[in-house]
């Protein structure tokens, strides 16, 4: 929470990022509240509303009872109302039980009635937490079939707060991915820049010339960690952060794939229609006279995330995988 | 909160003396009953005339609710009906011919064609537009009563939801939360004795206005014929939801005398069931009573039938000339800017 | 139903098959039954258990409350004390408010404890009805990704049938898409044979050697019209109907693929990770140099389906738009 | 139908003159709640020494509910416990050190490693495994109740839910359809003043024991530190069950002593609240009643205390020395053959 005391840290966090963007957009505008399970008092199971209710009030910090459903429906009308809820989900694998609003409320609204539906889904997600099948879901692909909902997923803490700006003032429901994995992981000098980064607008976050690794959120990471251990090898890694999911910057990744004749795709979430199968697809297609390799997926095993480490790490994607993929697609 | 909270827009309605008293809004709201028949009878013929899209949803015998309900409370509050509830919009000033051009998937419905027959609303009226699953609307409802409190405004949001609807999930936890966070919400069960085909034996155990006990919110019975009854427990439920009171669930028993909607015959609805309830038709009822207050004359009450018909034929004839939408701009509007 | 009078009818539709393939699982297996919104007396919102409630009495045939969400996690239980629940969802729209006990309860249970979860989750599913935008959808995409269920969507009257009883057979929760659509447009003479048609097991419905055309359900019917046109062209489409969508039969696909060296994928759902998106992917990574053209997707436009027939007509694929890119990409 | 029902393996337990005339089922149950607080406590250490995967829930001031429902039926009927029901497992037949290898993501834990923590069962004792999601075991109940009515069985299935529960869909849903369908289900509310930092005023503004009227089902409320209470309370609700009375509704009053979890200090509770009910501990309620009933001697309580202390250090042992699971057919059992 970006009180004095922490706007004088010497760091940020990933989590302090989205906790000072959000209190930044309840600052500037009115409209704007938070909702979810124990996000008043209690500064919400990660914390990021610590010190919003003595901040806010109760009033904009509402503490709800346990029913995704419903409090989901509710931000919907009183976005439709004119407000602009942010709905913390205390993890990402709850929203299971507000997928009906979600889709046919909120997704639907605007192109049935011309509506705005101005919600943030916030949603701590992915795994590696050893937290098991039901608390390490990666989501986006319940979701990223709908057409009507925005998808966003930052694998920097620049990008936490900026996405989360953009998303908060964007006129639609927008998913917003919040790597749980990265919350006290990553870390910059202070302070941030609290300025919002466009929806839809990919980024390199680091250029190459042999192969395209395409990712969001964690798997970026990863990605950057491989691009540099390969990058010894002389190998020339580009890594592109798609940042926005839906809508996806295919431009920005058909630019790099023609350059590089080269892709590979990753992400935490299973491979079966995991995201990557779209980015995939969109890159065969538009890409097909430019590629020298096939479009390679990097992706969890199609199982459920199991709990203990040594069967958590087996499921789901490791930076040695990723560097042996990538190494065997550049060089094919 | 109460005292300090802005009015909305609309004049409050609790004439002193209750509404009989009232011979202008007892009219008025006369007419939009006879108007909600005449428009659904007409469109159950277009339907046996194969000029609707799909099936059609009636409202008979919800016509008391529907306006009941719509009448006492204010234009600026926030209505989310679902599929008996023509009168409501009518009331809110949706015209006839709109409600057929959704039926009939023309450009000139509220949605454009883009949804369609029973789906539709107009947000200009504050009329919320359902999709089709039940009851969505309950929890939406809640989230625009909050809007009016977190504003200080001193509006409320009315829902509309059927018997079989409270068998489910988002019912409750909107019931709920409006309970725990005292919102301004007004909870209509439109117990009509039948789901489709499911008579409450399989739906319920318990009577609809008990089950507000469970969320620590006033449940009342009202007898859903009786458009007075109806009016009167709602103004009720809107003085408290304004006066920061909470939420109210309002039971409202009546029948659902066609069957779900046109395509079904309703083989399973007891015959007798239906003879009963024929005898309380609550356009009838209220028609009489106008009489019997003086507020109308038999001949009053003949024009005013005349009038709503002419009214729903000549909706038909519009909503029949009206265009089809054409499919440009089709991917347009999926995105808010 | 499979009354003795239609046995002797002249023609049984999709919609009879599913009903007398579900009859005969019932008179086969005592621990089968119905339950869902007004299947009991009513017969069901499309009669497919119309007869049933005279036949095998209210304890097998059941009427739930709306309550998708409760009776799905009930199905789930009762299976896993046993039964064999068959729910049906009286659109498949509907499951949306069930996602949750699918994908947390069902799908996970028998990689977390080894116990069976065999329902049959039957989902009257697609548009081109007129029934707009929470009446039409396509769900495949929603559970696609989720490791630990089946998804099955038949595409003729004998797999109706034989789909419809392997499902129920089956020890896994099975999501059974049946085309509204083609519930009494299709037609073949009866008898039908009650055989199940292995899950699984995609099938070659037409041969062809210049393209191959992947699809499912309605989108069969409409690559086999455009097959037929184009035959008189003199080009030749081979027809893979996928029938199963998890587990998918990719060797059948990439063996035709292999041959033709051209692929389209369509289906009727919104193009962005509809399942075309899975298929095409798997496609390019594994025919990668066999393919003399882009894999390419036709799919719906990434909008809710409207309901009036110029704007619906305008958002689903048509069997028009299915010749043309065939024919474009088999020129290719 | 009841009386046509096959028997469920496990005997009867209404012994006559109540639970407390059987001295050796009363000693069976306080011995399983004083091994649940024993091995919680062991499990609580486990985790400040950083033993354990991720955080630890327990069920302190639960034992009576825990204990006194799962001792009021039978070993066949279907049990659906949460993170509160630590005893319920143990009567059943788990072994503390099993649900400690669960807590360690060890291969010996009753998914191999594959749930873990608090999310654990044992199909072969009748034991549900339920998922994160509160309360989707709820639903799960009602299936397994309507499993052995459908194959005229006379078991039962128990479910167990917290205040905060209450407020979801799925808790409603699952109610409604057991009474509707008159199903063998017992709903065991454990209403621990709590929902993680939510208090019950933000959970609920009526009595979770009226809401059945809501489900025409009968709805009590009990002492749930008083272990007798809740098995009568419990037995009566197995007796209706089984003569196809239909499900009930049980509220057991308790307090969450501890935080959510481990890792919450719960800084959020009333100090003088948690002094206040300190006074009230249901193991110990329970030895002094045992004593007064002459069940037992201070010494014999005493050994019982040492020796379940014993049990729970030594389950520490072995849940500590077993093996992780190793990764291999990782992919196996995603589906069942
Ligand atoms: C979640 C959901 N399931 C099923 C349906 C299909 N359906 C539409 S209306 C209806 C019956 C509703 O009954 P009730 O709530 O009593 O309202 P009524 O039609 O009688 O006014 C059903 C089952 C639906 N719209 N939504
Ligand atoms: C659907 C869902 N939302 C949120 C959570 C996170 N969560 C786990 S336990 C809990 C509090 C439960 O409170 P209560 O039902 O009173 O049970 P208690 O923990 O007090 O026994 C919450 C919010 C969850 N498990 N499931
Ligand atoms: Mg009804
Ligand atoms: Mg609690």
């Amino acid at each position: 929470m970006p009180t004095n005391k922490e706007q004088v840290a010497e760091e940020v966090t990933y989590l302090d990022a989205i906790s000072q963007a959000l209190a930044a957009e309840m600052e500037r505008d009115e409209s704007v509240f938070l909702m979810g399970e124990d996000v008043g008092q209690f500064g919400g199971a990660f914390k990021i509303s610590k010190g919003f209710m003595e901040r806010f009030g109760a009033r904009r910090v509402v503490d709800t009872p346990i029913a995704e459903n419903g409090f989901t429906g509710m931000a919907a009308g009183a976005a439709i109302c004119g407000l602009r809820p942010v709905v913390e989900f205390q993890f990402a694998d709850f929203i299971s039980q507000a997928f009906d609003p979600i889709i046919n409320v909120m997704a639907r609204h605007h192109y049935r009635t011309g509506v705005p539906v101005p919600v943030t889904l916030r949603c701590p997600f992915g795994g590696r937490l050893r937290a098991g099948p039901t608390h390490s879901q990666s989501i986006e692909s319940y979701f990223a079939h709908v057409p009507g909902l925005k998808i966003v997923a930052p694998a920097t803490v620049e990008d936490a707060a900026g996405l989360l700006i953009s998303s908060i003032r964007d006129n639609n429901p927008v998913l917003f991915l919040e790597s749980k994995y990265l919350y006290r992981r990553l870390k910059v000098p202070a302070p941030l820049s609290l300025e919002p980064t466009p929806l839809g607008v990919a980024k390199v976050a680091r250029e190459g010339t042999d192969v395209t690794l395409v990712s969001y959120s964690v798997g970026v990471q990863q990605g950057l960690e491989a691009a540099e251990v390969l990058a010894r090898e002389g190998i020339s890694v580009e890594v592109i952060d798609c940042r926005t999911l839906v809508p996806l910057d295919i431009d920005t990744i058909v630019k790099s794939v023609k350059k590089t004749s080269r892709a590979v795709v990753l992400h935490e979430a299973a491979r079966r229609l995991g995201y990557g199968a779209e980015i995939a697809s969109e890159i065969g297609e538009a890409c097909f006279w430019f590629l020298d390799a096939p479009v390679t997926r990097i992706a969890a095993l199609n199982t459920p995330i199991p709990t203990s480490p040594p069967l958590e790490d087996a499921v789901l994607p490791q930076t040695e995988e990723v560097i042996e993929t990538l190494r065997k697609v550049a060089r094919s | 909160m109460a005292t300090t909270r802005k009015k909305t827009t609309g004049k409050s309605k609790s004439p002193a003396g209750g509404v009989t008293a009232d011979r202008e809004l007892c009219l008025k709201m006369f007419r939009t009953m006879a108007l909600q028949r005449a428009v659904e009878d007409r469109m159950v013929t277009m339907y046996r005339q194969g000029e609707m899209l799909g099936s059609v949803y009636t409202g008979h015998w919800h016509e008391a609710i529907a306006v009941g309900t719509a009448a006492a409370i204010r234009q600026g509050d926030f209505l989310c009906p679902l599929h008996r509830d023509v009168g409501a919009h009518l009331w809110r000033g949706m015209p006839p011919w709109q409600i057929m051009a959704s039926f009939l998937g023309k450009a000139t419905g509220p949605t454009g064609g883009r949804d369609g027959t029973l789906h539709y609303g107009r947000p200009d009226l504050n009329i919320y537009n359902p999709c089709s699953h039940v009851p969505d609307n309950v929890p939406v409802a809640t989230g625009g009563a909050f809007a009016f409190k977190y504003r200080g405004e001193d509006g409320l949001a009315l829902c509309y939801f059927g018997d079989g609807a409270t068998g489910n999930g988002g019912y409750h936890e909107a019931m709920n939360i409006a309970a725990v966070m005292s919102l301004p919400c007004i909870f209509i069960c439109e117990n009509n004795q039948f789901a489709y085909s499911t008579p409450l034996r399989l739906t319920t155990h318990a009577d609809f206005y008990k089950k507000a006990a469970g969320y620590g919110m006033p449940g009342v019975k009202v007898d859903g014929t009786d458009a007075v009854a109806v009016y009167e427990a709602t103004a009720e439920a809107a003085r408290r939801a304004r006066a920061g009171e909470g939420p109210t669930l309002i039971e409202c028993v009546t029948m659902r005398m066609h069957g779900h909607a046109e395509h079904d015959p309703a083989s399973y609805v007891p015959r007798e069931m239906l003879a009963e309830w024929a005898k309380r038709d609550p356009v009838e009822l209220f028609a009489a009573r106008l009489q019997k207050l003086g507020h109308a004359t038999e001949a009053e009450i003949a024009a005013i039938r005349e009038n709503v018909r002419q009214e729903a034929l000549a909706a038909r004839k519009k909503a029949l000339g009206d265009p089809m939408p054409v499919a440009t701009n089709i991917e347009e509007g999926v995105y808010a800017d």
